[in-house]
């Protein structure tokens, strides 16, 4: 047993030589205890939450850009059909006046036939439109942002060709981007509500780690640690295990995402995901997205560093 | 080195534990520090370990009045005493090994450098076989050597020790309060608060007994 | 000081009396710790999320309800301009024909301007319509649920005026449908999701309030105590919390909500949130809505139970 | 009432800390339980409490053979033993008094019946004006009649007491160990392991000898 070894193994401890791994590289507060592995749990959970919601933010932002982009670059010039005029005549004229300004790169007159298919979900399928003398549509593409010499353009058109009028799409610019801009919000909120959630998860859990190891930390001091020295060691655990669970919780994410990307391109035959695809695009979050969610995993174990330095400071404060 | 002046102190609003307590404890000297259980020796202690504030009087410690210590003061204070707790206060995450170097490595120390004397001082006290294993696999008397191997290793220039023998059969008493002395010859103050009447005759020194809230000493 | 009292006052003891408020109600675990807090304040943030993803679910559920109902419980005649019949007289004999149908309750003809008017959109405000022969809309208000009479009177509308056509807004419904039943999928999901994270919670904290209590689970053990005793201890403190946290998420998630409500209502002047009413009603979510956030408290609470017994009972046995 | 047949108990892949025991316990019997620190005391009492299975041997407990025993039994036999833990083992977050009363209360017994008697034996063990204070302000002795206390509430047919007196003063030791032998005469069969010489010269009873993990009987 282990009654006290006699002097002369004292002596003779230079020959032994002494154990290897004598100090593992354990913090000296504890680190992978049971409460431990809660808090990374709830840690990866509000992080998994946190980077969905950043990336549906992500993937409306990018789908948005692309409807905005593309409103934003077209505009239309829509010629009202006019017993007195004729109507393809003026549909020529604008369409010479339009490819004469500069800031405008592409001019195409849409064929009847092709606008009269847009009108027919909302004027029913069965309804013979080559009789009905409808509007006429003439798409410019702009080159770059709209230049001033667009306005001159439009007033222009309007004494040349009466029938004529120039549509900027601001109307489904405005509902689109109330759409998207709403989604956006909501995502952002999601994660920002989600992050204190996890600094409060974290600062709670500094708390009780602490004040289960009050013993620990009165030894400490007793043995001549000072504040800094303590509050490194609790920061380090907590930094750890805030990026053990941000770390987690944002893989899931990820794997998540590809995940749901992977579906809705298989499921896009079905006729349901057209509404869909027409909000999300491709269900693509592309590297930004990638890039976003690991953010989010970063600041999920940054707040974990700063919440716990301060929850640490606090309470040794408080103990003095 | 440590001077109490009519120092009293009560937890809360409890009765006063301690009352007009006056004593003084010169460099290198040796003394026990007994009294019925309950008489206040591990709060005398705590107030010479600045854990505890002294409701009224004076502790002055290292020339020092304590009641205005800033904590880079407190902290250096600290590092020159050693303290065996009654309760022993060993981290149940670290190995015997760790624990005994603790105050080596709260001073920034390297590894290396205290690795020797670490080990030397566990075989010393009979943990050589034991030193991987956490305290909470130790049997009583193992736990109360750990304790006393860490109070020691910083070389302190006070020493305290509570009850230090409670759990330790008569020989490794003896054994341990011959360390105990040889300490005091490098030239450490030494307090042992204890029962142990056996432990007291062993080795005659002053003994400050408490009683009833009181101190005298017996020389 | 305490030390022992001599044996004549024990003989007194009767006449002393003895003290009052000798045991407090305590659980044989501790119950208030910091760590305890942590969990609340967890559970109380989860709960808050779920609620709300049940909230904006049933949201989308009453205002898909409401459209849905509409929609299906309407129908529409178009009748289509023919230049070799009169317009009117199809409209009339449809309008007719469709008083007949038992199942049909009420039957209006859209006036001409009013039609015009929900083309204007489509086909720009310029035109005047008065010369265009639109198609004209027939709105029928169904009884109950359609009838096998509609059938008939569907065929027998396109016999007697081959110009007319029954609508019964299946493409709208569909549209509409798919949109609202994503929504209220993801809030499914995440309430789902949130409350697997709050049971891994409660799981993980239950077994880090075991192993820091293994020490008094064995002292209880070694006193005596058996194993239903102890779970019943530990459980009955972890459906305390649940309920505390639960509660207290519940509570902020209905504040939440109200205040939006309230919000929205004072926004809604404002020409962005038309699409959101379009989409989301009036932001009500109603009795049942304040009842399925009680509902997800609840739930979180007996997660709580449920999951810390399983895990005591587990960790009980784990030990002996 | 208890029995050891070639007992051996080694922890993990250690070394055998108890090797071929063979002693046992007769009922209304007193004896001391004694050995160097380290020498497997408490790991025997451990046994006897079931809370340690045996590596090899028989261990055999009111008349039944421990190792098939269900639940129920062991729970059952629990509630006829009382022990003493070397570290106290009191619930931090109960007062003295509730801690005092839990072998009473884990019975299931109305808090009104035993009031009475929890408070005398408080107040018997110096803890009378203590009864309201959590565990962690009392004093190392103060700790100890606490432990003790709640090992003696339920009157047990067998006490294990470890080291019950190592934290507290001579007088006070003397009278806990009145108070041990009261059992007795009152039908318990009492184990008590210690290092204390002065107190097993005291009342002289069998001395069970634990040395290199062999036990041998001094009558
Ligand atoms: N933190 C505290 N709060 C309130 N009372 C306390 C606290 N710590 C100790 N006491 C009380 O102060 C008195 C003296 O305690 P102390 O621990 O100093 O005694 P001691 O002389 O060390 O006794 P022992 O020999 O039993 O260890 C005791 O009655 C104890 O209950
Ligand atoms: N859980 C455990 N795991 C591994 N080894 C253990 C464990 N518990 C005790 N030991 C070892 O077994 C040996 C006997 O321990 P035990 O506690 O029975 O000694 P003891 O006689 O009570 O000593 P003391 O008088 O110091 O309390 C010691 O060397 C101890 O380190
Ligand atoms: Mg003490
Ligand atoms: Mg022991």
């Amino acid at each position: 047993m282990s009654t006290p070894e006699t002097e002369e193994n004292d002596s003779e401890q230079g020959e032994r030589g002494l154990p290897p791994n004598l100090r593992r590289d354990q913090p000296l507060v504890p680190v992978d205890s049971a409460a431990g592995r809660a808090l990374v749990a709830v840690i990866a959970i509000l992080t998994f939450l946190a980077s969905l919601s950043a990336g549906a933010a992500v993937l409306t932002a990018r789908a948005s850009e692309q409807w905005r982009g593309a409103v934003a670059n077209e505009m239309t010039i829509q010629v009202r059909p006019d017993s007195r005029r004729n109507i393809e005549a003026d549909v020529a004229r604008a369409v010479e006046m339009a490819q004469g300004v500069a800031s405008i790169g592409e001019v195409r007159a849409v064929p009847k036939a092709e606008s009269d298919k847009l009108l027919e979900p909302w004027l029913g399928a069965g309804l013979d439109l080559v009789e009905l003398p409808v509007p006429r549509l003439i798409v410019l593409r702009l080159k770059g942002a709209p230049g001033a010499d667009l306005a001159a353009f439009k007033d222009n058109l309007r004494r040349e060709v009466p029938t004529a009028s120039l549509d900027d799409h601001r109307l489904w610019l405005r509902r689109l981007s109330t759409m998207a801009n709403t989604i956006i919000l909501a995502g952002v909120a999601t994660v920002l509500l989600v992050l204190t959630a996890a600094a409060l998860a974290i600062a709670f859990a500094t708390r009780g780690a602490m004040a289960g190891s009050r013993d620990s930390v009165e030894v400490l001091h007793l043995v001549g640690a000072d504040d800094a020295f303590i509050a490194r060691e609790f920061q380090s655990r907590f930094v750890r295990l805030g990026l053990k669970g941000g770390g987690a919780g944002g893989l899931a994410a990820i794997v998540a995402i590809a995940l749901l990307g992977w579906f809705t391109s298989r499921w896009s035959a079905a006729p349901e995901s057209e509404q869909l695809q027409a909000l999300f695009g491709a269900f693509e979050i592309g590297w930004s997205g990638y890039a976003v969610v690991l953010l989010v995993a970063v600041i999920v174990a940054a707040i974990a560093g700063l919440v716990s330095r301060f929850t640490v400071r606090h309470y040794l404060g408080v103990l003095t | 080195m440590v001077r109490f002046e009519n120092v009293g102190l009560r937890y809360g609003m409890g009765p006063e534990v301690l009352k007009d307590i006056n004593f003084s404890i010169a460099p290198r000297s040796f003394q026990y520090l007994t009294g019925p259980s309950g008489a206040g020796k591990t709060t005398l202690i705590r107030l010479i370990l600045m854990a505890l504030k002294p409701t009224r009087g004076l502790v002055n410690l290292f020339g020092q009045d304590v009641s205005r210590l800033d904590p880079a003061t407190l902290t250096a204070f600290r590092r020159r005493m050693g303290v065996v707790f009654q309760d022993f206060r060993l981290l149940d995450h670290l190995t015997v090994y760790e624990n005994v170097a603790l105050p080596l490595r709260v001073l920034g120390k390297e590894e290396a450098s205290y690795r020797a004397e670490v080990v030397e001082l566990l075989r010393w006290v009979g943990l050589g076989e034991r030193m991987h294993a956490v305290p909470t696999v130790l049997s009583g008397g193992e736990k109360q050597r750990a304790a006393i191997a860490r109070a020691l290793i910083g070389r302190p220039e006070l020493l305290l020790a509570d009850e230090p023998t409670g759990n330790v059969d008569p020989n490794l008493g003896r054994r341990l309060l011959r360390l105990f002395m040889e300490l005091q010859q490098l030239g450490t103050a030494v307090v042992i608060a204890t029962h142990d009447l056996a432990l007291m005759e062993l080795y005659d020194a002053p003994r400050l007994v408490l009683a009833d809230g009181h101190l005298h000493v017996d020389a």
